[in-house]
Formats: C-alpha cells, sequence, structure tokens
C-alpha cells in the first residue's frame, strides 16, 4: 500500500519538478502531470480498494512525526477514498481535456493545476481545522487563477468575483477557527469530536462560523451569484472541474464539520439544501446559456446534497448510499454536460442543434442528462428512491415534496435544452471538429455511468430489479444500429415473440390481458416498420426500451421494479416521440407530466412502504399511513398517462406529430400503462370492499368528464391525427370512468374498452398514420376522395370506426352494453348520461375522419397516390380479424375477463347461457346479433344491387352544385369545419381552459425565475453583500 | 466605569482586531473603487492577524522562543513562561496567504483595468442573472 | 508594573491610529494615501505584535504586511496609471 | 339458433304491416299538413306511387360502392330496428327477435342506419349532402341526451332493460303507463322525439325548400326508393318503441295503429305550430328544457 501522504508528496514534488524541468518542453511537463494525477488516482483506488473489499481499516497518517495536534494529520478512510478517487479520477480526466488548453498556458498553468488536486485532496484527507482553512484557500487562489484559462473580459471579472467572496467566506472560516482555538486548545477535528465543541462557552457561535463559511464554499441559494459566474465565463473543462471536483471535496469538508457540529445543525442544513435546490433550479429554468444553465444545475444538486447530509441521522445506514449515488451520478454527468459544451461551443440553448449532426454525442448528452434527472440505470435513479422511500418513513414528506418540485424544475430546463438538441431548428450550420483528446474522457464518464448503474443495482435490495434480459436485448439492438431497417425489425420482432414466449406462463391473467396489448401491440407495430428503407437510427433503442419498461412493469414483483420499469418505459416513449417533427415541445410536455406523474408514484410508493417490512408490491393492498393520500397520488400519477383532463395536454400533440407507426404505440399500447397502474391502485384499495368512495366517486365524474370533453374536442379537428389522439382521450376516459365504478360489471365494461381500444386506435392510427404517408399532410380538408385509390385503408377505417363507435354488431357495442348496465346497476345516472353524450359524439368526429379522407370529391394532387403500404395493411388486417372475433364471439373473452374480475368483484358479474349474457336487467347475444344483422345486410344489398343493376358508373364531377357544375374539388370543399354549428352551441366546452391553465403555470413559474434571478446584479460587491446577508439571516434562524 | 480587569494589553488588542475587521468589511461592502476594496481587505486581514495574536497573548509570558529569557531546568515544562505558540504560527500562515490573495487580487485588478480602462466595480457585471 | 502600564498606553494609542488610518485608506480620494495609510496600519499591527510577546510573527508583518504589500500596490498602481495614459 | 318457420313468417308479414302503415301514416300527415297551410293536399295512396315509380326509374348512376352501401346500411338499421323490436305485447309471435338483445340495442342500432347513410351521401361527393350529414349529426347527438336519460330513468323505475318487461310492467290499467308514472322522462323523451322524426323545428337538417338536399337529391330511383321504404318502416318501428316505453306497448294491431298515430301526429302538431331552428339553437334547445327534465326524471328516483 502506499501510503495516502504521496498523494500530496507527488504533486508538490511533480510542482517543483516542473518548475526545473520546463525546459524540456510543454508536451514533456505536460505528460508528467498526468503521470503525477494518474499514480495519484491509482493511490486512491488502491485505498478505496482495500477498504472497501479486503475490510482494511481506516488509516491515519501523521505528519512531522508529533500527534495531533502539534501536527497535521491525514485520515484515509472509506468515504475519503472515494471522494479522493473521485477527485483524482476527474483531475485526470480533466487534464486529459484539458491538455492543449494547459499546454497553451505554460507550465505554470498545469502546476497550478496539479496543486489545485493537489489541494482538494488535502481538504478531503486532513483532520486539522487549520489546514482546511490553508487549503481551501490555496484552492481558491488556485480556481481564481485557472479560470483566466478562458481568454476574455467575462472570465476575468468572474474570477475576480469569486475571489473576492472566497476572501469574504475565509475571513469568517478563520474568524471561527481561531475562536474554536482558543476555546479549546485544539485545531484537531477528532478532538472536536470528541469534546463536543458547543458545550463550551461561545461554542455555539464558533461553530456557527465554522458551519456558515463551510455552507458558502458551497454557493447555497441565495448567496451564490459569485459561483455561477465561473461555471459561466471559465473554459469548459475547468467548469467541469469546478462543478465536479471542487463540490466532491467541499462537500466532504461540510460533511466533516458537521460531525462535531452537533445534531442540532442538520436541521438547517437540510434546510439551507433545500432552499439552494429549489431555488437555483428555479432559476434555472430562464436561463438560455448552457453554461450558465449548468452552473445552475450543479448549484441545485449541490444544495440536494446538502439536504441529504442534513438528513444523514435520519437516513441511518443508507446515507452514505444515497449520498454517494447522487454525488457520483453528478460528478459524472455535469462534467461529461461540461465537457461536450466545450466541445460542442454552443453558448446559446438553441444552438445546440448542431450536435444532431453528430449523433453519438447526442448519445452522451442523453445519457448525462437522464443521469442528472436520475432514471434508471443510473446510480442516481437508486440513490433518488432510497431517499424518498427513507424520507416518506420517517414522516418527511414535505421534504419529498421539496425535493420532488426542485427535480422537476431541473428536468425542464434539462429537456427543453435536450429538446433543442434533437428537434430545435437548425439555424447555423456551423461546423466543429472533435478532437480526440476531448472526446475521449467524456466517453470515460458516460461509460462509467453505466456501469456504475450496474454495479449499484447489485447493492443488496436492488439485486433483484433489473430484469436484464430486455434490457440487453434493447442494448444489442443499439449495438447494431447501423444495420438497415430490414435486420433490425426481424430481430426485434423475433425478440419480443420469443420474449412473449418465455414470459406468458408467468403471468397471471390481469397481467397477461395487458402483456398481449404491450407486446403482441408492439409486434404488429413494429410490423409496419419494414416500410421504412434506410438504417432509421435510434429507433429501434427507444422502442424496444419502451417496450422493455412496459413489459417490467408487468414483471414486476416489487414496488421498485415497478417504478424502475416505469421510468425505463417513460424514458423510452419520450425519445419514441421526440422523433416526430414539431414535436419537440410535445415531447417536453410529455416528459414532464410524466415525470410529475412519477413522482406522484414515487411517494405514494414510499407512503405506502411505511410500516412494511417488505418491498412487494403488494404493500399498496394494505397502506397504513395515510392510505387516501397514497391512493390518490397513485391515481394521479397514473392519470398522467391515460391522459385524463387536466393532465391530458402533452398528448394531443405528442400523438399527432409522432411518426406514423409510432403513433399507435404510443396512443393504443403506452397509455394502457397507465390504465394498468390504475387496476392495480384500485385493487389495492380493495376492490370491492374498499373505503374510498369518495375518491373513486371524484374518479368516475373525472373520467365521465374526461370523455366528454375529449371526444367534443376530437369533433373540432382538422388534423386527423390530432382527432385520433384527442379520441383517445376520451377512449380513456370511458376506461377510468369504468374502473371507477368498483362493480363487476364496471370493470369488465373498462377491460372491455381496454381491449377494444387497443384493436381499433391500432387500426386507425396505423391506416392514418399510412395514408398521410402517402398524401404528406395532416389535415383533413386537404384529403378527400381516396376510397377510390385506398379501398383497403377505407374499409379498415369503415370497421374500426363502426367498432369504435359501439355500434352494433361490432366488438364495441359490448362496451356499451356492458356499460350501460353497469352504469344503472351502480346508480351513477348522471355520469352515466354524460359518457353516452360523448359517446354520441365520438359519431360526429368519426363521420368527419372517414368522410373528409375517403368521401368526396378527390383532390387533384393525389390523383396518382397509391394504396397505403402493404406493410401496414398486413398488421391492420391482423388486428380486424381481432376485431371481428370479438364481435362474432364475444364470450371467448369475456368469459375469461369475468372470471379474472370475479377474483376482486365476485358478485354481479355476467351470467352466460351459450353465446347469451345476461344481467339481472339486460341481455345481450353477440353471436346471434352479429348473424341477425348480417344475414339482412346481405338480402338487402343484394336485393338493392339487382334493383339498380344496371346503373351507370359516373366521373367525379357529375353533380350540381348550387346549379352549377363544379369541375375542380376545390369548389365542393365542406370538410373544414363541418361542425360549425356545432362549434358554435358547445364549442365553448372545448375552449382551451386546462392548455390555458398550464400555460399561465408554466409562466407564473418562469415569471418567478426571472424576478428572483434579478439578485444576480452580476456586481461582486451585491454579491458580497448577499453572503454578509445570508450569514445574518442564518444566524438569527439558527440562534432564533 | 470600565472594570479594569478586562483592560489589559490582549483585551484592547482583541477590540482593536474587531474594529479593524469591521472596518475593513465596511470598506469592502461601501467602496466602489476595485484597488480600495483590495485595501480594505488587507485592513481586514491585519485585524484578524491582531484577533489571533491577542488570543494567544498571556500576561508576562514570553516570546515562545527558547533562548536565555525562558529559565530552562531539566523537567520543567516550558511551556509555563511561554505564550501559546500555536497562535503565532497561525498567524504567520495567514499572513502569508493574506498577501498571495492580495497579490492575486491586485493581479485581476490590472487585467480589470485593461480590459475595461476603469476601476469601478458596478461596470463588471457583464456576468448576470 | 509600569511598563505594563506604559504597555497599554502605547496600545491604545497604536489602536486608535490604526484605526484612524484605516478610516483614512478608506475614505481617502487619493488612492497612494489610501495604500501608505494601509502599510502604517500594518506597521503598528506588527508593533502590537512585538508588545504581545511575537517578535518573528512582528517581522513578517513588517516585512510582508506592510513592507512588500505596500510596493505591490504602488506597482500596480503605476502599471495602471501609465496603461491609464 | 334454431330457425323457425312460422316465426320468420310472422317477422316479414309484421315487416310489410309496418312498411304500408307507414306510408299511409305519412300520407295522412301530408294531407293534414296541407289542410292546415290551406292546400288540398296529396291522395292518400301517393306514397304507394311515389315508391313505385322510384323502384321503376330505369336510368340510373352511381358514385361507388359507398353509394350503394349508404341506403343498405340505412334500411338495414330501420329494417333491424323492426327486428330487435318486441311490435305486440305478449305475442311470442310479434315479438320478433327482440330476446336477442335489450333496450341498449335498439338504442345503439339506430346509430347503425345514420353512420351507413352519412357515409353513402359522403361518396357522392355532393357538398350539400356533407352539410345535411354534419347538421344531421349534430343535432342527433344532443338529442340523444334527453333519451339517453329517459332511457336510464325507464331502467331504473322497472329494473329492467328489455323492452317486453316494461311493457309488461305496463299493463293492468292506463294509470299504470309510464307516462303517468314517470311522468317527466316520458316528457323528455317525447321532446326529444321531435327531433328524432326531424320535423319543425328540427327540419334544418332536411331542409327541404331552400337547398337541394344531399342524399335525396343525389339518390334517385331505387336508391331512393329503399331509403323512402326505410322512412316509412323507421316511423313506425320509432313510434313502437316510444308506445313500448311509455305508453303501455300495445297488444293488437289496432291499438298499435292508434297509439302510434297519436305519436307520430304529436310530431307533426308541434311542427304545424314552430318556425324552423337554426342548428345551433336547436343543439343548445335539446341541451336545455329536455335535458333538465330528464335530470328531474333520474333525480325523482
Amino acid at each position: 500500500m502506499v501510503t495516502p501522504i504521496f498523494i500530496v508528496a507527488t504533486a508538490l514534488g511533480v510542482g517543483f519538478a516542473i518548475g526545473v524541468l520546463n525546459k524540456f518542453g510543454r508536451n514533456f511537463t505536460g505528460a508528467l502531470v498526468l503521470a503525477a494525477l494518474s499514480f495519484m488516482t491509482f493511490i486512491s483506488f488502491q485505498w478505496f480498494y482495500a477498504l472497501t473489499f479486503n475490510n482494511l481499516s481506516e488509516a491515519y497518517v501523521f505528519t512531522g512525526g508529533f500527534k495531533p495536534p502539534f501536527a497535521i494529520n491525514l485520515l484515509m478512510g472509506q468515504y475519503e477514498s472515494i471522494a479522493t478517487l473521485m477527485i483524482n479520477l476527474i483531475g485526470f480526466l480533466g487534464a486529459v481535456y484539458l491538455y492543449k488548453s494547459l499546454k497553451e498556458r505554460g507550465s505554470d498553468a498545469q502546476v497550478v493545476y496539479l496543486i489545485l488536486i493537489m489541494a482538494l485532496n488535502v481538504l478531503v484527507m486532513t483532520r486539522d481545522i487549520f489546514n482546511l482553512f490553508v487549503f481551501s484557500e490555496i484552492t481558491s487562489v488556485a480556481i481564481a487563477g485557472l479560470i483566466l484559462l478562458e481568454k476574455g473580459t467575462r472570465s476575468i471579472s468572474a474570477g475576480f468575483k469569486y475571489i473576492i467572496a472566497t476572501s469574504v467566506i475565509s475571513t469568517i472560516f478563520l474568524i471561527g477557527i481561531v475562536f474554536a482555538y482558543f476555546i479549546t486548545g485544539t485545531l484537531n477535528i477528532d478532538d472536536f469530536i470528541g469534546i463536543s465543541l458547543s458545550t463550551y462557552k461561545g461554542g455555539t457561535i464558533v461553530v456557527f462560523l465554522i458551519m456558515i463559511s463551510a455552507v458558502l464554499e458551497l454557493k447555497p441559494f441565495p448567496a451564490n451569484g459569485w459561483g455561477i459566474d465561473i461555471y459561466e465565463a471559465s473554459e469548459a473543462g475547468f467548469s467541469a472541474i469546478i462543478s465536479a471536483a471542487t463540490t466532491t471535496a467541499s462537500l466532504f469538508v461540510l460533511y466533516k464539520i458537521m460531525a462535531f457540529a452537533g445534531a442540532e445543525w442538520n436541521y438547517y442544513i437540510a434546510l439551507i439544501g433545500m432552499i439552494t435546490f429549489i431555488g437555483s433550479n428555479l432559476l434555472g429554468l430562464k436561463q438560455d446559456n448552457t453554461r450558465r444553465m449548468l452552473g445552475y444545475s450543479s448549484i441545485g444538486q449541490v444544495g440536494l446534497l446538502i439536504t441529504i447530509l442534513g438528513f444523514k441521522d435520519i437516513l441511518g445506514e443508507n446515507a452514505p448510499f444515497i449520498f454517494f449515488g447522487i454525488l457520483i451520478s453528478h460528478y459524472f454527468a455535469k462534467a461529461g454536460l461540461f465537457w461536450l459544451s466545450g466541445i460542442i461551443n454552443a453558448s446559446n440553448l438553441k444552438a445546440w442543434s448542431i450536435i444532431r449532426k453528430k449523433p453519438i454525442l447526442l448519445f452522451l448528452m442523453g445519457t448525462f442528462i437522464f443521469a442528472l434527472i436520475g432514471f434508471p440505470p443510473f446510480p442516481s435513479f437508486f440513490a433518488k428512491w432510497t431517499l424518498v422511500m427513507d424520507l416518506v418513513k420517517t414522516g418527511n414528506i414535505v421534504w419529498v415534496i421539496g425535493i420532488l418540485l426542485g427535480s422537476l424544475f431541473e428536468a425542464i430546463y434539462l429537456f427543453r435544452w435536450f429538446g433543442y438538441a434533437i428537434k430545435g431548428d437548425a439555424e447555423k450550420t456551423e461546423e466543429y471538429k472533435i478532437e480526440f483528446h476531448k472526446i475521449i474522457p467524456v466517453w470515460i464518464v458516460a461509460l462509467s455511468l453505466y456501469v456504475l448503474g450496474y454495479f449499484i443495482a447489485q447493492y443488496n435490495e436492488f439485486t433483484s430489479v433489473i430484469n436484464f434480459i430486455p434490457l440487453a436485448f434493447v442494448a444489442l439492438i443499439f449495438a447494431i444500429d447501423f444495420m438497415p431497417v430490414l435486420i433490425k425489425n426481424t430481430i426485434a420482432i423475433i425478440g419480443m415473440i420469443f420474449y412473449f414466449y418465455t414470459i406468458y406462463p408467468q403471468l397471471d391473467n390481469l397481467r397477461l390481458i395487458f402483456e398481449v396489448i404491450f407486446l403482441i401491440g408492439g409486434i404488429l407495430a413494429l410490423i409496419a416498420g419494414y416500410l421504412h428503407k434506410g438504417k432509421r437510427i435510434g429507433f429501434y433503442p427507444v422502442a424496444l426500451l419502451m417496450y422493455a419498461g412496459l413489459t417490467g412493469i408487468l414483471e414486476a414483483k416489487t414496488t421498485l421494479e415497478f417504478f424502475y420499469g416505469w421510468e425505463l418505459m417513460t424514458a423510452g416513449s419520450y425519445f419514441l416521440i421526440i422523433r416526430g417533427k414539431r414535436s419537440m415541445t410535445h415531447a417536453l410536455s410529455y416528459m414532464l407530466f410524466s415525470l410529475a406523474g412519477a413522482y406522484a408514484i414515487l411517494t405514494a410508493f414510499g407512503i405506502a412502504s411505511v410500516g412494511q417490512s417488505t418491498w412487494s408490491l403488494s404493500i399498496i393492498n394494505n397502506i397504513q399511513y395515510i392510505p387516501l393520500w397514497a391512493y390518490s397520488l397513485l391515481i394521479i400519477g397514473f392519470l398522467t398517462k391515460t391522459a385524463s383532463i387536466g393532465l391530458h395536454i402533452w398528448l394531443p400533440g405528442a400523438h399527432a406529430e409522432a411518426e406514423s407507426d409510432v403513433s399507435p404505440m404510443v396512443s393504443a399500447i403506452l397509455l394502457k400503462a397507465g390504465v394498468f397502474g390504475i387496476v392495480l391502485t384500485l385493487i389495492g384499495m380493495g376492490a370491492e370492499n374498499n373505503q374510498y368512495s369518495e375518491l373513486v366517486y371524484v374518479l368516475g365524474w373525472l373520467g365521465a368528464i374526461t370523455a366528454l370533453i375529449g371526444n367534443l374536442a376530437a369533433v373540432f379537428q382538422e388534423d386527423a391525427k390530432r382527432l385520433l389522439a384527442y379520441s383517445s382521450i376520451g377512449q380513456l376516459g370511458y376506461i377510468v370512468f369504468g374502473f371507477a365504478m368498483m362493480t363487476h360489471l364496471g370493470w369488465l365494461a373498462a377491460f372491455t374498452y381496454t381491449i377494444n381500444h387497443f384493436m381499433y386506435k391500432s387500426i386507425l392510427f396505423l391506416t392514418i398514420g399510412a395514408v398521410v404517408l402517402r398524401v404528406k399532410t395532416h389535415n383533413m380538408y386537404e384529403m378527400g376522395g381516396l376510397i377510390k385509390k385506398m379501398p383497403f385503408a377505407f374499409i379498415a377505417v369503415l370497421i374500426s370506426i363502426i367498432a369504435l363507435s359501439g355500434v352494433p354488431p361490432l366488438s364495441g357495442f359490448a362496451g356499451k352494453w356492458l356499460l350501460y348496465n353497469a352504469v344503472i346497476l351502480k346508480g351513477w345516472y348522471l355520469q352515466g348520461a354524460i359518457a353516452f353524450f360523448s359517446g354520441i359524439i365520438a359519431f360526429l368526429y368519426l363521420f368527419k375522419l372517414i368522410s373528409s379522407i375517403f368521401l368526396g370529391q378527390l383532390k387533384d394532387n393525389h390523383r396518382n397516390v397509391k394504396e397505403i403500404s402493404i406493410w401496414f395493411i398486413i398488421p391492420i388486417y391482423i388486428l380486424i380479424v381481432g376485431l371481428m372475433i370479438f364481435a362474432a364471439k364475444p364470450e371467448l373473452i369475456l368469459q375469461p375477463l369475468g372470471t379474472m374480475i370475479s377474483q376482486y368483484f365476485p358478485e354481479g358479474g355476467l351470467n352466460w347461457n351459450g353465446g347469451m349474457a345476461t344481467t339481472s336487467i339486460g341481455y345481450w347475444h353477440g353471436t346471434h346479433i352479429m348473424i341477425i344483422v348480417g344475414i339482412m345486410f346481405a338480402i338487402l344489398f343484394s336485393w338493392l344491387a339487382f334493383l339498380s343493376r344496371k346503373a351507370q358508373k359516373v366521373k367525379q364531377f357529375n353533380i350540381v352544385y348550387s346549379g352549377e357544375r363544379p369541375f375542380t374539388p376545390e369548389t365542393t370543399h365542406v370538410s373544414y369545419n363541418i361542425f360549425a354549428g356545432y362549434n358554435k352551441a358547445l364549442g365553448f366546452l372545448v375552449l382551451p381552459w386546462i392548455t390555458d391553465f398550464w400555460t399561465l403555470t408554466t409562466n407564473i413559474v418562469h415569471d418567478i425565475s426571472g424576478f428572483v434571478r434579478r439578485i444576480y446584479s452580476g456586481n461582486g460587491q451585491t454579491y458580497l453583500t448577499h453572503i454578509v446577508l445570508y450569514v445574518v439571516v442564518i444566524y438569527f434562524v439558527f440562534f432564533n | 466605569m470600565i472594570n479594569t480587569e478586562y483592560f489589559t494589553l490582549g483585551h484592547i488588542s482583541l477590540l482593536l482586531g474587531f474594529i479593524l475587521i469591521i472596518v475593513g468589511f465596511w470598506g469592502i461592502l461601501t467602496q466602489k473603487n476595485i484597488v480600495k476594496i483590495i485595501l480594505a481587505f488587507s485592513i481586514a486581514d491585519a485585524g484578524i492577524n491582531i484577533l489571533i495574536v491577542s488570543l494567544g497573548y498571556v500576561i508576562g509570558k514570553t516570546a515562545p522562543i527558547i533562548d536565555g529569557s525562558v529559565v530552562q531546568k531539566a523537567g520543567i515544562d516550558v511551556s509555563d513562561s511561554i505564550v501559546d505558540p500555536v497562535p503565532q504560527a497561525l498567524v504567520l500562515t495567514s499572513i502569508v496567504i493574506g498577501f498571495g490573495v492580495t497579490a492575486l487580487m491586485l493581479a485581476y485588478a490590472m487585467k480589470l483595468f485593461t480590459a475595461k480602462k476603469t476601476l469601478h466595480i458596478n461596470k463588471f457585471n457583464d456576468l448576470k442573472w | 508594573m509600569n511598563r505594563e502600564f506604559l504597555y497599554i498606553v502605547l496600545t491604545i494609542f497604536l489602536g486608535v491610529a490604526s484605526i484612524v488610518l484605516s478610516f483614512i485608506s478608506i475614505h481617502s480620494k487619493k488612492l497612494s494615501l489610501a495604500v501608505i495609510a494601509v502599510g502604517v496600519v500594518s506597521l503598528f499591527a506588527s508593533i502590537l505584535f512585538l508588545l504581545m510577546s511575537a517578535p518573528d510573527v512582528a517581522m513578517t508583518e513588517a516585512a510582508i504586511g506592510s513592507g512588500l504589500t505596500t510596493l505591490i500596490f504602488f506597482y500596480v498602481l503605476n502599471k495602471i496609471k501609465k496603461s491609464d495614459a | 339458433m334454431n330457425i323457425d318457420f312460422t316465426k320468420l313468417f310472422f317477422t316479414f308479414l309484421g315487416l310489410m304491416i309496418v312498411l304500408n302503415w307507414g306510408l299511409l301514416m305519412s300520407a295522412i300527415m301530408r294531407k293534414i299538413g296541407a289542410r292546415v297551410a290551406g292546400r288540398y293536399g296529396i291522395p292518400w295512396f301517393q306514397p304507394w306511387v311515389d315508391l313505385i315509380k322510384n323502384y321503376a326509374v330505369r336510368s340510373q348512376i352511381t358514385h361507388g360502392i359507398m353509394f350503394y352501401l349508404g341506403p343498405v346500411f340505412r334500411l338495414s338499421g330501420g329494417v333491424g330496428l323492426f327486428l330487435f323490436m318486441p311490435i305486440l305485447f305478449g305475442s311470442n309471435l310479434w315479438s320478433n327477435f327482440s330476446f336477442q338483445g335489450d333496450l341498449i340495442l335498439i338504442l345503439y342500432f339506430q346509430f347503425f342506419g345514420m353512420l351507413g347513410m352519412a357515409l353513402g351521401a359522403g361518396e357522392g361527393g355532393q357538398p350539400h349532402s356533407f352539410i345535411g350529414i354534419s347538421r344531421g349529426l349534430s343535432q342527433f347527438t344532443t338529442i340523444e341526451v334527453p333519451m339517453t336519460l329517459a332511457v336510464i330513468s325507464l331502467a331504473v323505475q322497472y329494473h329492467t332493460l328489455s323492452i317486453s318487461e316494461i311493457v309488461a310492467a305496463q299493463q293492468g290499467g292506463i294509470m299504470n303507463w309510464t307516462m303517468f308514472t314517470n311522468p317527466f322522462a316520458t316528457a323528455a323523451a317525447m321532446l326529444s322525439l321531435l327531433g328524432a322524426f326531424g320535423h319543425s323545428p328540427f327540419d334544418l337538417v332536411k331542409a327541404p325548400n331552400e337547398i337541394p338536399i344531399g342524399p335525396p337529391t343525389e339518390y334517385h330511383g331505387t336508391f331512393l326508393g329503399v331509403l323512402r321504404t326505410n322512412a316509412a318502416i323507421l316511423h313506425v318501428v320509432e313510434t313502437v318503441l316510444f308506445m313500448n316505453l311509455f305508453f303501455g306497448g300495445a297488444s293488437n294491431w289496432f291499438e298499435l295503429i292508434i297509439k302510434s298515430f297519436l305519436i307520430y301526429f304529436w310530431s307533426v302538431f308541434v311542427g304545424m305550430v314552430f318556425p324552423r331552428f337554426r342548428i345551433e339553437q336547436s343543439v343548445v334547445w335539446f341541451l336545455k328544457v329536455p335535458l333538465i327534465l330528464g335530470i328531474i326524471a333520474i333525480l325523482l328516483l
């Protein structure tokens, strides 16, 4: 073992050596620095490995041959080893990244850099508080010096603000240290811990001074204007060092000080962190400069880490895991992002669209952003999960809300940025070149995130979480992304079939229904993908990621697995949605609603785990602590995915703008994940014997109103896919309504709707999507008469709209009939009436859909369009067969469904007598009705066909219109706003109140952000005033 | 009447140290000229140094240097007759650090002046919000 | 006792002078005057250190705090004046 | 399903009776309308003449497959309603196929014809068809709201969705009719009936005078004949539905004829008195008085 003192010695030695040897050239000195840093990294790693895996005990290093307090001692424990490893590793990678910049500035800069890393190491290891002061001064000076790596006035003023601010802080620190010595006679931290400093006379003030300066070093909001500037102004590679390495060291300093400060500080530390976390992320919303935004994000993350430090006693043995989980994700991701920002060199967020040219960079950027937000499989996901669970368990729900709120703010600006990168308008196509030494560190940190995620997942309770089979499959598809669509699509389909085959015996009936929808539906939607030529880069990995998440939800045995799958699914679907044209904003709002919903679910899971000894998903069946809130949160979380009214504004755009074969995935399939969640929640409430009648009552009204508003809004759409999207909202409203009834029939109706909606909405989205591919427009009034060109598409749409509208004899009627019976038996007459009114409204948009597209006059520019692609026809007609089977033999599906529902609602099911279903009030024989109607239809059709056998087929314009014969299709145009009268009468119901509400909310938040950030006047002196005022305020808060 | 017990060299210096720190801080927060702000930092530094030394000072004891003025007897701990050496060591470090920081600040001041031909701190607010 | 009293008087005098000088330095319009005032404050501080049995600190303060610091202040002021012209 | 040929025969016979009664009824109503307006009016046999003429027209044109399917859907809608409707109370032979589905089936089967018609009309490419259909569908949605409420009210009142059982529950005296036991539901439903028949003031959908309406001008010859046939059947079947639900049903053909005539007359009568509504006016109107009546009917349960 190399003793840790060599970390310091190496740096100092190499530093001096460079002073002597700089005549050998800067490349030589640069190599020397790299060698020194790699040796330092090696030492830390060696200690880390020995302390963690070989159960070595922590080691003290005494300098100068004396015992403390007369000499300085260093400690190398497990946490120290992790922290120094992090610092040295990022120091090494940063030196690689900064190689050219440092070389340009000369060997002095190289030495200063080395000294900075060394100083950070000492900050972590030293146990002497005055030494802490000295090295924090060295750090400040070194940072202030290295800020000047970036040329220009901005970096100078930022550096100056930084140095004066840190001087003020260190003055406070020094006063604290001196008095600490005066009253105790020692400077050693271990002694302070032993004698409990605050019991001395004046001890609390001393602790206050030391503590506040340690906190101020971490740039707490709002006394942090000086800290943000350096992120923006210094060279990107150096911002990465500040964000990753300095932060790690400063947090460690705070941790050491907290060790002797006493438990009464914990609450205030947590509070300071929370204010920083929320405040900083709030202000991040308004930033359009990348670096500055990343700076806000860094400070926000540090705030979260400070909060965790404040909660370390409460979190107990999980605290280190949570702390390092979040710290490491932040550390790698933020370093990576800052480095990327140096490579891309686009200061404005919108200018990041140039990153698209190099998809691989986009992948790296996505990795970092998802790691920061806390998506699986990154360490932060597990850390955040544990954090929320533990906080809720200890009754700190308010804090959880704060954390989730701050995370949401952070997600807003990060994903907005990511959206610009993926989909923003490429303004200028400036070339940028990727230097090898700059991209290597970025790759290393990105891969480290995945590797760490993998290892963290092995940490005690997480071991069982990850079903690696789907993820490995995703990775495989990602690896072969360079191959043509034909191969990838085939592999994807075979993989999904195989996975379905292996997984289905393990699922109960409830889950099997959803698994069929998710996987079989997914396979059918994928068939349409054969249409695509070329490579379709990026599509297959994300689509499969979504399916992996969806199946993960179903396979979940524990709440953690469920949440894991849920987040994977969200990530995958986000990428699927954002692939569409013009879908940037929609994908963002989708992501935000999904995240907010996921946070609600997470909190609810936390509440559910209170008083439980297991993570099993069944704990939601027996929530002991504030169950009503937990169930409400769960339902709200799932309703964001089913797009219930109020939470629906993401859906229309997201579905309408998605690619033709993606729309069915995100509409017919993805929404069912929310349905599954609601089913789970309602079962958890105790199904028949639930005591939450108010909650389900509200849910019922919400479902009915969603059905009404969704359908009504669909009526007034001119965009075919948007119409279908609103229609989905309405249909999901029925489903929610049905489940909310909490009766056997209600559930049966809801499941019937779920299955039906999957089938006919898949058909409709696939068909309309295929038509759109042919006619190149979404607007229905630009189409018309396509029946003659696309009879297969027409028949598909005809059948599915008959099914959707619920007209007998097709399968939609089953749902209507069940719902009617359920409503009457349940006694929800008014809600039921609303639901039926919306069912009738469906006719309006369905008529509009089919007639505007397929009937009427063919447009001149569509005279040469062909039938929709065979790759769409195949899945469409497979689904139609399914629809027909369901219509002709409903008992095939309804009977097993009934059996399954009987587990939860044993009473009030359907009685089956052959094909005749009866309830206590009604009866229905699906098969016979099908036969009767079929025979009658056939007779009448042949009768008419016989009578008008001589009818003469006429040309297109053989009509008379207001006394004129039209000769172009345009003059016959009435498919625009065809329900004008209806709009006059009822349009007020679908004025965009809800969109307005969310827009207003967004604006208010942004305005607050814009207003608050004005405290950062840019004036260094003002920042000093902030610091002083901050100290005063904390003083009064603490000493009350 | 002032309690004479506190009317000692150490206490007066202590008070002086505090006053200088406060004056220095006041200067830092009110002066607009960057050089003056740096000067105010120097004043505060001097104040802190005085503070530290006066805290370690005990009346009637000599400097912590082992020479003729300290009666050396075998087996007797010399620490009884000298003032606490640790604060003085701290001050030495602090002086050097203070000088380094001041020098760096002045270097910055020069660069700032070269960039904008002014030393008024309000002019250097191009990074904000 | 007498020496003790003398020390106290000296300390008070130095203290009052330092405070006055520091005020002068902060408020003077002339930068050079301000720099000199701070230098003198530093010098007084080193005398004070001497009184408080800290001769080595006094030497360092006189050399670095008073001497070197004043020097680099003037150096910078000169540079600024030159580049201003 | 065992095919019961006796029953099939009776069903067919019933369909013929209904068709002819429907034609006669429409003639009577037009005659009454003319007399009220001070005109002489048509002879009573005019509808048969029209029908025969239509079926006999030799030259015909078609716009495509959906042009065929439209009238077929329409007529299937009418005939289907008849098939699933019990015509006479207490008679197995005249109950058609009503035991395959209940009141909900009837309600939703109404849409079968609507939808087909809408599509068929669209195929012609005549803009007025679009206008007529879009107005018709708009109005139709709101007509159904009070009707739905009334049906729910009835289902709750009688605790069944079977039309036969609802009729059965009304037997034994006029005071047992839904009209008296549940007057609000009856009122709501009768108001929605006005819209369903599309007489004035809710006849903007057909707008017979101002513009050449889509389907009846586009469709001609046998197509129009099919549509006229359906109109006759549908009018009777709808009145029979109302008779069954609210007025005690009918145990013999005579009772059926009287009751259906009176119900039909109600809509004609209102049409004589009121001017025509614009489409948004009728939509709003149906969501006012009839809707409130329907809600009262439910709240009183």
